[in-house]
Protein backbone atom coordinates (compact mmCIF):
# COMPACT_ATOMS: atom_id res chain seq x y z
CA UNK A 1 0.00 0.00 0.00
CA UNK A 2 1.53 3.27 -1.04
CA UNK A 3 0.41 6.74 -2.08
CA UNK A 4 1.64 9.63 -3.01
CA UNK A 5 1.70 13.44 -4.69
CA UNK A 6 4.33 13.07 -7.48
CA UNK A 7 6.02 15.79 -9.43
CA UNK A 8 6.94 13.88 -12.62
CA UNK A 9 5.13 11.43 -14.89
CA UNK A 10 3.47 8.44 -13.58
CA UNK A 11 5.07 4.85 -14.52
CA UNK A 12 2.06 2.39 -15.12
CA UNK A 13 4.42 -0.63 -15.37
CA UNK A 14 6.02 0.18 -12.11
CA UNK A 15 2.57 0.65 -10.78
CA UNK A 16 1.02 -2.92 -11.70
CA UNK A 17 4.52 -4.52 -11.11
CA UNK A 18 3.96 -3.08 -7.31
CA UNK A 19 0.49 -3.95 -6.71
CA UNK A 20 1.20 -7.78 -8.18
CA UNK A 21 1.63 -10.84 -5.85
CA UNK A 22 0.84 -14.78 -6.39
CA UNK A 23 -2.00 -14.38 -4.85
CA UNK A 24 -3.71 -12.05 -6.77
CA UNK A 25 -5.99 -13.22 -9.47
CA UNK A 26 -7.15 -10.00 -10.56
CA UNK A 27 -5.59 -6.09 -11.04
CA UNK A 28 -7.53 -3.00 -11.79
CA UNK A 29 -6.26 -0.26 -13.10
CA UNK A 30 -7.79 3.53 -13.41
CA UNK A 31 -5.71 6.61 -14.98
CA UNK A 32 -7.17 9.81 -15.68
CA UNK A 33 -5.58 12.11 -18.30
CA UNK A 34 -5.46 15.12 -19.49
CA UNK A 35 -8.51 15.75 -22.31
CA UNK A 36 -8.32 18.05 -25.07
CA UNK A 37 -11.78 19.61 -24.13
CA UNK A 38 -13.82 20.39 -21.51
CA UNK A 39 -17.60 22.24 -21.80
CA UNK A 40 -16.86 22.50 -24.93
CA UNK A 41 -13.81 24.43 -24.51
CA UNK A 42 -10.25 23.32 -26.07
CA UNK A 43 -8.41 22.47 -23.56
CA UNK A 44 -3.87 23.08 -23.78
CA UNK A 45 -3.25 21.30 -20.48
CA UNK A 46 -4.16 21.39 -17.16
CA UNK A 47 -1.97 22.50 -14.20
CA UNK A 48 -2.87 20.52 -10.47
CA UNK A 49 -2.85 22.19 -7.71
CA UNK A 50 -2.58 20.51 -4.11
CA UNK A 51 -3.05 21.31 -0.41
CA UNK A 52 0.05 18.95 -0.22
CA UNK A 53 0.16 17.48 3.12
CA UNK A 54 -3.70 17.57 3.71
CA UNK A 55 -3.91 15.66 -0.05
CA UNK A 56 -0.97 13.29 0.95
CA UNK A 57 -3.05 12.30 4.22
CA UNK A 58 -6.29 11.85 2.34
CA UNK A 59 -4.61 9.73 -0.54
CA UNK A 60 -3.61 7.95 2.32
CA UNK A 61 -6.54 7.61 4.75
CA UNK A 62 -8.17 6.63 1.34
CA UNK A 63 -6.01 3.77 0.51
CA UNK A 64 -6.15 2.40 4.22
CA UNK A 65 -10.26 2.64 4.43
CA UNK A 66 -10.09 0.77 0.89
CA UNK A 67 -7.59 -1.36 2.08
CA UNK A 68 -10.08 -2.58 4.69
CA UNK A 69 -13.47 -2.01 2.91
CA UNK A 70 -11.86 -4.24 -0.07
CA UNK A 71 -10.11 -6.77 2.12
CA UNK A 72 -6.26 -5.83 -0.26
CA UNK A 73 -3.20 -4.81 0.89
CA UNK A 74 -1.90 -4.10 -3.09
CA UNK A 75 -3.06 -0.61 -3.31
CA UNK A 76 -1.17 2.58 -5.02
CA UNK A 77 -2.50 5.88 -6.25
CA UNK A 78 -0.48 8.07 -7.30
CA UNK A 79 -1.75 11.92 -8.37
CA UNK A 80 0.31 14.10 -10.49
CA UNK A 81 0.83 17.97 -9.22
CA UNK A 82 1.92 20.55 -11.68
CA UNK A 83 1.28 21.77 -15.30
CA UNK A 84 0.65 18.24 -17.70
CA UNK A 85 0.23 18.70 -21.32
CA UNK A 86 -2.90 16.58 -23.41
CA UNK A 87 -2.62 13.16 -22.58
CA UNK A 88 -0.65 13.01 -19.56
CA UNK A 89 -1.72 11.17 -16.56
CA UNK A 90 -2.80 13.11 -13.78
CA UNK A 91 -4.11 10.02 -11.38
CA UNK A 92 -3.37 6.41 -11.48
CA UNK A 93 -4.68 3.83 -9.26
CA UNK A 94 -4.33 -0.11 -9.35
CA UNK A 95 -5.23 -2.55 -7.07
CA UNK A 96 -5.25 -5.90 -7.07
CA UNK A 97 -6.75 -9.01 -4.98
CA UNK A 98 -7.33 -12.47 -5.45
CA UNK A 99 -10.90 -11.65 -6.86
CA UNK A 100 -11.72 -9.29 -9.76
CA UNK A 101 -15.14 -8.33 -8.41
CA UNK A 102 -13.43 -6.26 -5.30
CA UNK A 103 -10.56 -5.37 -7.47
CA UNK A 104 -12.82 -3.36 -9.56
CA UNK A 105 -15.14 -2.14 -7.20
CA UNK A 106 -12.14 -0.75 -5.15
CA UNK A 107 -10.75 1.11 -7.96
CA UNK A 108 -13.73 3.06 -8.60
CA UNK A 109 -14.73 3.44 -4.47
CA UNK A 110 -10.93 5.02 -4.70
CA UNK A 111 -11.45 7.16 -7.68
CA UNK A 112 -14.97 8.48 -6.47
CA UNK A 113 -13.70 9.39 -3.03
CA UNK A 114 -10.77 10.75 -4.48
CA UNK A 115 -12.58 13.79 -6.68
CA UNK A 116 -14.95 13.96 -3.87
CA UNK A 117 -12.39 14.92 -0.48
CA UNK A 118 -8.95 15.14 -1.90
CA UNK A 119 -7.99 18.93 -2.04
CA UNK A 120 -6.46 19.33 -5.34
CA UNK A 121 -7.61 21.92 -8.16
CA UNK A 122 -7.13 21.85 -11.49
CA UNK A 123 -6.46 25.15 -13.22
CA UNK A 124 -7.89 24.64 -17.29
CA UNK A 125 -5.07 26.45 -19.86
CA UNK A 126 -7.40 26.65 -23.04
CA UNK A 127 -5.99 26.59 -26.54
CA UNK A 128 -7.14 30.74 -26.58
CA UNK A 129 -4.73 31.66 -23.77
CA UNK A 130 -7.45 31.90 -21.30
CA UNK A 131 -7.33 29.29 -17.81
CA UNK A 132 -10.08 28.47 -15.46
CA UNK A 133 -10.60 26.75 -12.54
CA UNK A 134 -12.11 23.61 -12.57
CA UNK A 135 -15.15 22.69 -10.54
CA UNK A 136 -16.45 19.44 -10.18
CA UNK A 137 -15.94 18.03 -13.99
CA UNK A 138 -16.84 21.67 -14.69
CA UNK A 139 -15.30 24.93 -15.58
CA UNK A 140 -15.99 27.62 -13.07
CA UNK A 141 -18.19 29.56 -14.98
CA UNK A 142 -21.53 29.71 -12.98
CA UNK A 143 -21.47 30.42 -9.33
CA UNK A 144 -18.34 32.35 -8.86
CA UNK A 145 -15.92 34.84 -10.86
CA UNK A 146 -14.09 33.72 -13.75
CA UNK A 147 -10.47 33.37 -13.14
CA UNK A 148 -9.16 33.46 -16.46
CA UNK A 149 -6.50 35.89 -15.30
CA UNK A 150 -5.55 34.32 -11.95
CA UNK A 151 -1.87 33.11 -11.62
CA UNK A 152 -2.02 30.00 -9.26
CA UNK A 153 -0.15 31.24 -6.12
CA UNK A 154 0.89 27.56 -5.14
CA UNK A 155 2.34 26.31 -8.30
CA UNK B 1 -7.44 37.56 21.14
CA UNK B 2 -5.17 34.97 18.33
CA UNK B 3 -3.72 35.67 14.96
CA UNK B 4 -3.85 32.73 12.56
CA UNK B 5 -3.18 33.42 9.05
CA UNK B 6 -5.78 31.14 7.21
CA UNK B 7 -4.38 29.70 3.98
CA UNK B 8 -6.16 30.15 0.98
CA UNK B 9 -6.41 27.65 -2.48
CA UNK B 10 -7.41 27.57 -6.16
CA UNK B 11 -10.20 29.78 -6.87
CA UNK B 12 -10.23 31.25 -3.09
CA UNK B 13 -6.57 32.22 -3.53
CA UNK B 14 -6.88 34.16 -6.88
CA UNK B 15 -10.17 35.72 -5.64
CA UNK B 16 -8.45 37.26 -2.27
CA UNK B 17 -4.86 37.65 -4.80
CA UNK B 18 -2.82 36.01 -2.02
CA UNK B 19 -2.23 32.54 -0.68
CA UNK B 20 -3.51 33.26 3.08
CA UNK B 21 -5.40 35.90 4.84
CA UNK B 22 -4.67 36.98 8.31
CA UNK B 23 -7.30 37.05 11.17
CA UNK B 24 -7.28 37.43 14.55
CA UNK B 25 -10.14 35.95 16.61
CA UNK B 26 -10.60 35.35 20.39
CA UNK B 27 -9.22 33.15 22.80
CA UNK B 28 -12.08 30.21 22.48
CA UNK B 29 -13.25 30.65 18.88
CA UNK B 30 -14.57 27.97 16.66
CA UNK B 31 -14.18 27.19 12.82
CA UNK B 32 -17.20 29.79 12.33
CA UNK B 33 -15.67 32.21 14.19
CA UNK B 34 -12.48 32.49 11.33
CA UNK B 35 -14.59 31.88 8.71
CA UNK B 36 -16.38 35.10 9.69
CA UNK B 37 -12.77 36.95 10.51
CA UNK B 38 -11.48 36.14 6.70
CA UNK B 39 -15.45 37.01 5.47
CA UNK B 40 -14.25 40.62 6.76
CA UNK B 41 -10.65 40.60 5.76
CA UNK B 42 -11.09 39.59 2.29
CA UNK B 43 -14.56 40.77 1.20
CA UNK B 44 -13.39 40.00 -2.37
CA UNK B 45 -13.25 36.43 -1.60
CA UNK B 46 -17.08 36.20 -1.95
CA UNK B 47 -16.97 32.39 -0.09
CA UNK B 48 -20.17 30.11 -0.17
CA UNK B 49 -22.22 30.38 2.84
CA UNK B 50 -20.77 27.73 4.22
CA UNK B 51 -17.13 26.58 3.09
CA UNK B 52 -15.20 23.70 3.59
CA UNK B 53 -12.30 24.42 6.19
CA UNK B 54 -9.47 22.18 7.41
CA UNK B 55 -7.54 22.35 10.68
CA UNK B 56 -4.62 20.89 10.81
CA UNK B 57 -5.10 18.55 7.83
CA UNK B 58 -8.26 17.04 8.15
CA UNK B 59 -12.01 18.44 7.54
CA UNK B 60 -13.17 20.48 10.49
CA UNK B 61 -16.79 21.03 11.20
CA UNK B 62 -17.92 24.41 12.62
CA UNK B 63 -18.13 24.28 16.10
CA UNK B 64 -14.69 22.75 16.13
CA UNK B 65 -12.22 24.87 18.37
CA UNK B 66 -8.97 26.37 16.99
CA UNK B 67 -5.86 27.78 18.50
CA UNK B 68 -2.99 29.50 17.21
CA UNK B 69 -0.94 26.32 17.03
CA UNK B 70 -3.15 25.07 14.55
CA UNK B 71 -2.69 25.41 10.54
CA UNK B 72 -5.81 26.52 9.65
CA UNK B 73 -7.63 25.90 5.39
CA UNK B 74 -10.00 27.37 3.37
CA UNK B 75 -10.93 24.42 0.84
CA UNK B 76 -12.82 25.46 -2.86
CA UNK B 77 -14.88 22.42 -4.43
CA UNK B 78 -11.46 20.15 -4.93
CA UNK B 79 -11.30 19.06 -8.27
CA UNK B 80 -8.81 16.22 -8.43
CA UNK B 81 -8.39 13.21 -10.41
CA UNK C 1 -10.29 -1.48 -31.16
CA UNK C 2 -8.40 -4.96 -31.19
CA UNK C 3 -8.55 -8.22 -30.07
CA UNK C 4 -6.07 -10.70 -30.09
CA UNK C 5 -5.25 -14.24 -28.67
CA UNK C 6 -1.88 -14.25 -28.01
CA UNK C 7 1.20 -16.96 -27.01
CA UNK C 8 3.29 -14.74 -25.94
CA UNK C 9 3.37 -12.30 -22.55
CA UNK C 10 1.06 -9.17 -22.66
CA UNK C 11 2.74 -5.60 -22.79
CA UNK C 12 0.39 -3.60 -20.59
CA UNK C 13 2.51 -0.63 -21.11
CA UNK C 14 1.60 -0.93 -24.76
CA UNK C 15 -2.35 -1.17 -24.21
CA UNK C 16 -2.38 1.42 -22.69
CA UNK C 17 -0.29 3.31 -25.22
CA UNK C 18 -2.47 1.60 -27.96
CA UNK C 19 -5.96 2.73 -26.28
CA UNK C 20 -4.60 6.80 -25.29
CA UNK C 21 -5.86 9.53 -27.58
CA UNK C 22 -6.50 12.99 -26.85
CA UNK C 23 -9.95 12.90 -26.31
CA UNK C 24 -10.10 10.50 -23.25
CA UNK C 25 -10.03 11.73 -19.86
CA UNK C 26 -10.10 8.01 -18.43
CA UNK C 27 -8.54 4.44 -19.16
CA UNK C 28 -9.29 1.46 -17.37
CA UNK C 29 -7.44 -1.57 -17.24
CA UNK C 30 -8.25 -4.64 -16.23
CA UNK C 31 -5.84 -7.28 -15.72
CA UNK C 32 -6.31 -11.18 -14.83
CA UNK C 33 -3.84 -13.19 -13.27
CA UNK C 34 -2.83 -16.74 -12.64
CA UNK C 35 -2.89 -16.94 -8.68
CA UNK C 36 -1.08 -19.53 -6.51
CA UNK C 37 -4.52 -21.08 -5.03
CA UNK C 38 -8.21 -21.89 -6.08
CA UNK C 39 -10.53 -23.56 -3.67
CA UNK C 40 -7.78 -24.25 -1.54
CA UNK C 41 -5.13 -26.46 -3.56
CA UNK C 42 -2.00 -24.89 -4.26
CA UNK C 43 -1.35 -23.99 -7.96
CA UNK C 44 1.82 -24.33 -9.94
CA UNK C 45 0.66 -22.67 -12.99
CA UNK C 46 -2.64 -22.55 -15.52
CA UNK C 47 -3.13 -23.83 -19.33
CA UNK C 48 -5.36 -21.89 -21.16
CA UNK C 49 -6.86 -23.75 -24.34
CA UNK C 50 -9.05 -21.79 -26.62
CA UNK C 51 -11.24 -23.11 -29.80
CA UNK C 52 -9.45 -20.59 -31.41
CA UNK C 53 -10.92 -19.33 -34.78
CA UNK C 54 -14.02 -18.98 -32.40
CA UNK C 55 -12.33 -17.23 -28.91
CA UNK C 56 -10.91 -14.67 -31.82
CA UNK C 57 -14.63 -14.03 -33.33
CA UNK C 58 -16.14 -13.56 -29.45
CA UNK C 59 -13.54 -11.77 -28.70
CA UNK C 60 -14.36 -9.36 -31.40
CA UNK C 61 -17.83 -9.63 -31.19
CA UNK C 62 -17.34 -8.45 -27.14
CA UNK C 63 -15.28 -5.30 -28.68
CA UNK C 64 -17.92 -4.40 -31.33
CA UNK C 65 -20.22 -4.31 -28.51
CA UNK C 66 -19.08 -2.43 -26.02
CA UNK C 67 -17.68 -0.05 -28.49
CA UNK C 68 -21.44 0.33 -29.44
CA UNK C 69 -22.80 0.80 -25.49
CA UNK C 70 -20.40 2.39 -24.21
CA UNK C 71 -19.53 4.69 -27.10
CA UNK C 72 -15.93 4.38 -27.46
CA UNK C 73 -13.53 2.74 -30.12
CA UNK C 74 -10.48 2.90 -27.52
CA UNK C 75 -10.64 -0.67 -26.68
CA UNK C 76 -7.93 -3.66 -26.81
CA UNK C 77 -8.28 -6.53 -25.68
CA UNK C 78 -5.75 -9.71 -25.65
CA UNK C 79 -6.35 -13.00 -24.47
CA UNK C 80 -3.26 -15.31 -23.43
CA UNK C 81 -3.19 -19.32 -24.66
CA UNK C 82 -0.83 -21.78 -23.57
CA UNK C 83 0.92 -22.54 -20.33
CA UNK C 84 1.24 -19.58 -17.87
CA UNK C 85 3.36 -19.74 -14.99
CA UNK C 86 1.85 -17.96 -11.49
CA UNK C 87 1.64 -14.16 -11.62
CA UNK C 88 1.69 -14.18 -15.80
CA UNK C 89 -1.43 -12.03 -17.18
CA UNK C 90 -3.92 -14.61 -18.65
CA UNK C 91 -6.19 -11.68 -20.14
CA UNK C 92 -5.59 -7.74 -20.45
CA UNK C 93 -8.69 -5.45 -20.88
CA UNK C 94 -7.71 -1.55 -21.64
CA UNK C 95 -10.86 0.71 -22.31
CA UNK C 96 -10.31 4.74 -22.93
CA UNK C 97 -13.03 6.86 -22.79
CA UNK C 98 -13.41 11.14 -22.49
CA UNK C 99 -15.16 9.78 -19.05
CA UNK C 100 -14.27 7.89 -16.06
CA UNK C 101 -18.31 6.20 -15.31
CA UNK C 102 -17.75 4.33 -18.90
CA UNK C 103 -14.31 3.67 -19.17
CA UNK C 104 -15.12 1.29 -15.86
CA UNK C 105 -18.24 0.26 -17.05
CA UNK C 106 -16.82 -1.10 -20.41
CA UNK C 107 -14.09 -2.66 -18.99
CA UNK C 108 -16.42 -4.87 -16.12
CA UNK C 109 -19.24 -5.02 -18.74
CA UNK C 110 -16.11 -6.98 -21.24
CA UNK C 111 -14.84 -9.07 -18.41
CA UNK C 112 -17.89 -10.28 -17.48
CA UNK C 113 -19.56 -11.09 -20.97
CA UNK C 114 -16.02 -12.92 -21.61
CA UNK C 115 -15.83 -15.12 -18.79
CA UNK C 116 -19.67 -15.74 -19.81
CA UNK C 117 -19.31 -16.24 -23.68
CA UNK C 118 -15.57 -16.72 -24.86
CA UNK C 119 -14.78 -20.14 -25.75
CA UNK C 120 -11.58 -20.64 -23.67
CA UNK C 121 -10.73 -23.13 -20.81
CA UNK C 122 -7.87 -23.55 -18.14
CA UNK C 123 -6.64 -26.57 -16.90
CA UNK C 124 -5.21 -26.20 -13.47
CA UNK C 125 -1.60 -27.33 -12.83
CA UNK C 126 -1.00 -27.92 -8.71
CA UNK C 127 1.90 -28.66 -6.92
CA UNK C 128 0.66 -32.09 -5.88
CA UNK C 129 1.39 -33.17 -9.91
CA UNK C 130 -2.20 -33.09 -10.78
CA UNK C 131 -4.09 -31.01 -13.06
CA UNK C 132 -7.92 -30.08 -13.31
CA UNK C 133 -9.73 -28.36 -15.51
CA UNK C 134 -11.83 -25.24 -13.75
CA UNK C 135 -15.57 -24.58 -14.06
CA UNK C 136 -16.66 -20.97 -13.56
CA UNK C 137 -13.70 -20.15 -10.82
CA UNK C 138 -14.22 -23.45 -9.58
CA UNK C 139 -12.14 -26.59 -9.93
CA UNK C 140 -14.23 -29.52 -12.03
CA UNK C 141 -14.76 -31.52 -8.88
CA UNK C 142 -18.13 -32.02 -8.61
CA UNK C 143 -20.62 -33.00 -11.65
CA UNK C 144 -17.87 -34.61 -14.22
CA UNK C 145 -15.26 -36.51 -13.53
CA UNK C 146 -11.84 -35.35 -12.33
CA UNK C 147 -9.70 -34.83 -14.63
CA UNK C 148 -6.27 -34.78 -13.01
CA UNK C 149 -4.62 -37.39 -15.74
CA UNK C 150 -6.21 -35.55 -18.56
CA UNK C 151 -3.43 -34.45 -21.32
CA UNK C 152 -4.90 -31.22 -23.49
CA UNK C 153 -5.58 -32.88 -26.82
CA UNK C 154 -5.07 -28.94 -28.18
CA UNK C 155 -2.45 -27.49 -26.33
CA UNK D 1 -26.87 -39.49 -44.14
CA UNK D 2 -24.09 -37.00 -43.90
CA UNK D 3 -20.55 -37.13 -41.92
CA UNK D 4 -19.69 -34.76 -39.09
CA UNK D 5 -16.45 -34.63 -37.18
CA UNK D 6 -17.37 -32.96 -34.21
CA UNK D 7 -14.91 -31.00 -32.22
CA UNK D 8 -14.31 -31.39 -28.49
CA UNK D 9 -12.35 -29.50 -26.36
CA UNK D 10 -10.50 -29.34 -22.69
CA UNK D 11 -13.24 -32.24 -20.22
CA UNK D 12 -15.34 -33.01 -23.26
CA UNK D 13 -12.13 -34.05 -25.41
CA UNK D 14 -10.74 -35.67 -21.70
CA UNK D 15 -13.45 -37.35 -21.15
CA UNK D 16 -14.08 -38.52 -24.96
CA UNK D 17 -10.12 -39.36 -25.70
CA UNK D 18 -9.80 -37.27 -28.40
CA UNK D 19 -10.49 -33.78 -29.66
CA UNK D 20 -12.93 -34.75 -32.06
CA UNK D 21 -15.73 -37.52 -32.91
CA UNK D 22 -16.81 -38.74 -36.19
CA UNK D 23 -20.79 -38.96 -36.63
CA UNK D 24 -23.36 -39.54 -39.47
CA UNK D 25 -26.76 -37.88 -39.08
CA UNK D 26 -29.51 -37.86 -41.76
CA UNK D 27 -29.86 -34.77 -44.73
CA UNK D 28 -31.60 -31.90 -42.85
CA UNK D 29 -30.71 -33.03 -39.28
CA UNK D 30 -30.78 -30.22 -36.19
CA UNK D 31 -28.05 -29.53 -33.99
CA UNK D 32 -29.77 -31.25 -31.76
CA UNK D 33 -29.79 -34.43 -33.94
CA UNK D 34 -25.74 -34.22 -33.86
CA UNK D 35 -25.55 -33.97 -30.30
CA UNK D 36 -27.83 -37.19 -29.92
CA UNK D 37 -25.07 -39.02 -32.73
CA UNK D 38 -22.36 -37.99 -29.99
CA UNK D 39 -24.05 -39.19 -26.76
CA UNK D 40 -24.26 -42.86 -28.97
CA UNK D 41 -21.05 -42.62 -30.50
CA UNK D 42 -18.55 -41.19 -27.56
CA UNK D 43 -21.24 -42.66 -24.50
CA UNK D 44 -18.08 -41.90 -21.91
CA UNK D 45 -18.71 -38.07 -22.81
CA UNK D 46 -21.41 -38.00 -20.27
CA UNK D 47 -22.56 -34.55 -22.16
CA UNK D 48 -24.68 -32.28 -20.23
CA UNK D 49 -28.72 -33.01 -21.02
CA UNK D 50 -28.25 -29.66 -22.94
CA UNK D 51 -24.71 -28.93 -24.09
CA UNK D 52 -23.66 -25.59 -25.82
CA UNK D 53 -22.71 -26.21 -29.53
CA UNK D 54 -20.97 -23.92 -31.91
CA UNK D 55 -21.76 -23.78 -35.63
CA UNK D 56 -19.23 -22.10 -37.48
CA UNK D 57 -17.79 -20.33 -34.53
CA UNK D 58 -21.12 -19.26 -33.41
CA UNK D 59 -23.71 -20.50 -30.62
CA UNK D 60 -26.01 -22.46 -32.70
CA UNK D 61 -29.72 -23.52 -30.75
CA UNK D 62 -31.01 -27.04 -31.00
CA UNK D 63 -33.40 -26.45 -33.57
CA UNK D 64 -30.73 -24.76 -36.32
CA UNK D 65 -29.87 -27.32 -39.40
CA UNK D 66 -26.45 -28.25 -39.88
CA UNK D 67 -24.74 -29.41 -43.23
CA UNK D 68 -21.44 -31.31 -44.25
CA UNK D 69 -19.62 -28.73 -44.79
CA UNK D 70 -20.35 -26.59 -41.28
CA UNK D 71 -17.74 -26.96 -38.54
CA UNK D 72 -19.69 -28.25 -35.38
CA UNK D 73 -18.33 -27.96 -31.82
CA UNK D 74 -19.06 -28.99 -28.55
CA UNK D 75 -18.26 -26.34 -25.86
CA UNK D 76 -17.80 -27.16 -22.61
CA UNK D 77 -18.78 -24.77 -19.89
CA UNK D 78 -16.52 -22.05 -20.46
CA UNK D 79 -13.63 -20.29 -18.13
CA UNK D 80 -11.50 -18.07 -19.49
CA UNK D 81 -10.43 -14.63 -18.49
Amino acid sequence: MRTALVGAPIDIAALVAEVSAPANGALSLFIGTVRNENDGRTVDGIEYNAYAPMAERELAALAREASERFDTQHIVIEHRTGYLALGEASVAIAVAHPHRVPAMDATRWIIESLKARVPIWKLEHYTDGTRQWVVQGHSAVQGSAKMDHGEDPHA
Amino acid sequence: MITLDVLLFASYADAAGAGRVRVAVAEGARVTDVVDAVRTAAPGLALPSRPLVAVNHRYAKGDDPVGAADEIALIPPVAGG
